[in-house]
């Protein structure tokens, strides 16, 4: 039957029951430990920095900061700081996890899903972090190219 | 002491205190905190949301906690009506609903809504003719009552809701009284919204349940925090939820078994009064009802006395909704059905429960017929007995 | 489990549970009942409402049972300004409002009245000439909270009081984080009408209570029945009355002794984090508390991220209002106080209870010193400490 | 402070707050032995009938027949029946009791509050019902005095 609701608030509220948000979070025992003991945690010395980037989500009022160190088209080294949740800090420590050792064209093809896999899930609520962790990877790519470096070569 | 007012309430189950008791006793955390013993709590609402989806036949997103079968006919009615005010301004009930849904609809009567109070025939069925009839373009909600409080009657909702849909109006009906005594899926009643209530089926006291069918237009009534899908503010009564899931759980379980028991004594019980009292009147006994449900009018008498007649026995009894105790008009119910007042006002409901045994409606029987003939003697009235 | 989390929810305390068992056990009759055994659960209901009345200092008849603080607080604001609704459309408020009374007011605005939102000091109180300017001919209804709950600041409310009473203006004050937490008759506030909730002084889930003065306008809100004065419609939920009527009695028998122990052992707390941990903010700490609360903003770090570092260590705290667990907006009520959105983030609160003692808070320091410090060696933010 | 409240039902319910009607009716002993073996019930026989009514309450539906024998302007025999509550039953049973005996004159002047208090008070609610006996007890007197018996002599 479903007569077509008005602009009272009950669309709002239908489209809540399609998809309640869960009011607690609840993460597993891989984000907890990536919380916990984030890797990669910290910053590069100046010397080793190829490329260096700030990101934010002025949603969610989250701050990352991202160092990479190439060698080869390969990201050698990678080290990040965050302020935010526990999902933004833990999709930060996989993201670098993902990231190390990859050529930068690998490391250009990592999605958010392959880190919120990667952790086993994440609340519905919280895959906005591991946005901010992609996003922060692209632009510290940028930025590496920007320095100058040559893009990779076509194969 | 005899019971036979489960229409009134019910004792809680053993099952369902149970059930109640970790979430009084160990697991109390608010289910709407971030850590992990907050977590407990809200698994245990979502739990019970699952257990009664399951029983009813509809998604755990579908079932919506609040504080009783008042509240959840209160949340169904004004957010309906608010969520589709810019359609129209006409809803259509009956003149058998409970006070909950009578009360509500006068009250949005005063807000400015148009309603239209069906009729019911003798044996207290709404006509729907009459329903078909009343519909109109500026209809937004019917809602009528599954079974009848005082008389256990029941009402055409499939019919209903099959009229309902094809004219693209919402549809909600009063669960209270049939939910759990009726081997039923109260989803697959057809209707978009369904109210019931803990504590009249073996539950606890302080929850109802609101089943609302994805996509109904429903505005949040109680507002505060974001709770029940943003629906219904207010922090969870876990126990509550979760003694209600256990007792709509048994309920539905043993609703077959339980049904056949009760609709045979309750048969039973009609037919002893018929033969060991003269002049009564087994009302809507001719329809469908709940299967533990009697309503009896006894001519030349008044109902209130009999209560305490049988009261001073040892049996509880009432004269209808307990809700209307106080009210000294004749059932509103029976009038409806065309019983004039003093008759309405002889009428005595006898609501039969999981703990009622034969033993207990001989005993009511003969107690009954003690009474209602002292009354006689006294009464100023001789009817059709002079 | 160290639970410092007794703003969002208390365990029940076994005197309560103890006053409750009974009516869920062998009397549970429904008070409207017309036989004894309903009168049994009648005088039950009355006699929670009678220790009540005289916990709060004031009339039986003035106190109105319903089902928790969000209902009592949606009662007084929407009862109120129906029942005025020829005398004028303003509504004032303030900005650091529980979301039952900030989210009802908003719902009022859609209904076409005016609400001024209040704001407040630094240290969380509302204005007094703030709120004196804001009051005007068709002001029908004031209502701010006694304390808040994420800060635990006290708001004036004799003042207000005086300031309506004078005015002819109804006031509300939401005493949910107050009630049991003060030496204080809350009916000796001044107010006309005060909300309280069960389950936030050691009563079960399922009840709140509303004090309407003698004479104070008020439409009822929840139809149905004819229950509590007509009030508010619903079968009572006896155990639960009885419960929170233990609980009050209980939490203003110790009110004064709990105050101080409570009051000693959050100080001392907040000098050791204050000690131990650089860079934090005690909110709200110069202005009035309730004894209990505390209020931290830890620099650079996320909130949501200390709950959870202090979750893993066994400690329940959080981040604010449990009902606004999923909202990621930094809390309205540290915003309202000028707190910058990054330092709101960062705040985290901690509110003390029966159960709490010295050892408990030691151990909270330490964890909390671990976690910030290993938070802050994360974070991408360094403010003053770089 | 007190603001007048409008005509929304807020008078209604302020009645309400001072003087709350109890739902549940709680009969004393006294009321319930009335009830339960009332006095006087039943009718007098034509020849002994000197008055005789039948009253009803329109609001309750409740109704009375009362009969009279007077002897020297005393009521010598009275019988009662009543269709109603148990407080009308107690209450016209007590009415006869207080009635029997009694001059004429004293019979006058019984009032509802006697019935009241004779049966150890009666619920707020039930209060009607005495007046019901009260006003058949007067209606009967004037029935006895239409039926030409002389009023009582002035002393
Ligand atoms: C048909 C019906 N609807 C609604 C209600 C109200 O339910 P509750 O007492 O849980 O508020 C009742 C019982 O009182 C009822 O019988
Ligand atoms: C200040 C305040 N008001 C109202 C409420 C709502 O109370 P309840 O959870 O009983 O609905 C709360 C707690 O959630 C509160 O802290």
């Amino acid at each position: 039957m479903n007569p077509s609701p008005d602009d009272s608030g009950a669309n709002d509220r239908n489209r809540g029951l399609e998809a309640p948000a869960a009011p607690v979070i609840s993460y597993n025992e891989v984000v907890l430990d990536h919380f916990l003991h984030p890797h990669n945690v910290g910053e590069l010395a100046k010397a080793d920095t190829d490329g260096f980037v700030v990101v934010g989500d002025s949603s969610c009022g989250d701050q990352m900061k991202l160092w990479i160190s190439v060698r080869n088209q390969r990201i050698a080294k990678i080290a990040f700081q965050s302020f935010g949740c526990p999902g933004a800090i833990a999709t930060s420590s996989m993201l670098t996890v993902l990231a190390e050792g990859r050529t930068i064209e690998e490391a250009r093809l990592i999605t958010d899903d392959d880190v919120v896999e990667a952790l086993g899930g994440i609340p519905a609520k919280k895959r906005h972090c591991s946005l901010l962790g992609v996003q922060a990877l692209q632009a510290v790519i940028d930025d590496w190219e920007k320095r100058g470096r040559a893009p990779p070569e076509q194969p | 002491m005899i019971y036979l007012d489960h229409n009134a309430t019910t004792p809680l189950h053993p099952r369902a205190f149970e059930a109640m008791l970790p979430f009084l006793k160990e697991l109390w955390a608010n289910p709407s905190s971030p850590y992990r013993f907050g977590s407990q709590a809200k698994a245990a609402v979502e739990f019970g949301r699952g257990q009664i989806a399951n029983c009813i036949g509809c998604k755990p997103s579908e079932v919506v906690f609040c504080s009783g079968g008042t509240e959840s006919d209160n949340l169904a009615l004004r957010g309906v009506v608010r969520a589709l005010k810019s359609k129209g301004n006409h809803i259509v009930t009956t003149a058998i609903e409970h006070p909950a849904v009578l009360n509500t609809c006068k009250a949005l009567e005063n807000e400015g809504y148009r309603v239209t109070y069906l009729p019911v025939t003798e044996e207290g069925v709404v006509e729907m003719a009459a329903l078909r009839a009343s519909l109109c373009d500026g209809t937004i909600l019917v809602t009528v009552m599954h079974a009848n409080n005082e008389t256990g009657v029941i009402q055409p909702v499939e019919e209903i809701a099959t009229t309902t849909r094809a004219r693209g109006v919402v549809f909600h009906t009063d669960a209270v009284q049939s939910a759990g005594k009726l081997d039923r899926k109260l989803a697959e009643l057809g209707a978009d919204l369904v109210t019931f209530s803990g504590h009249k089926l073996y539950g606890p006291r302080g929850v109802g349940v609101l089943y609302v069918r994805e996509g109904t237009p429903l505005a949040p009534w109680m507002t505060g925090g974001t709770h029940e899908h943003g629906l219904r503010a207010g922090t969870e009564n876990v126990a509550a939820i979760a003694g209600c899931a256990e007792a709509v759980t048994l309920a539905f379980e043993e609703a077959e078994t339980e049904g056949h028991r009760l609709r045979s004594l309750r048969d039973r019980f009609e037919l002893q009064v018929g033969a060991a009292i003269q002049a009564v009147r087994f009302n809507g006994s001719e329809a469908q009802r709940v299967p533990n449900t009697s309503n009896i009018s006894f001519q030349d008498v008044d109902g209130e006395s009999v209560v305490l007649g049988l009261d001073v026995r040892g049996i509880c009894v009432s004269t209808g909704s307990a809700c209307s105790t106080d009210d000294p008009e004749p059932s509103h119910v029976l009038r409806a059905m065309g019983l004039s007042p003093r008759a309405a006002q002889g009428s005595v409901r006898f609501s039969l429960g999981r703990d009622t045994c034969a033993a207990d409606l001989d005993a009511t029987v003969s107690a009954l017929k003690d009474t209602v003939a002292h009354l006689r003697r006294v009464s100023s009235i001789r009817g059709d007995l002079e």
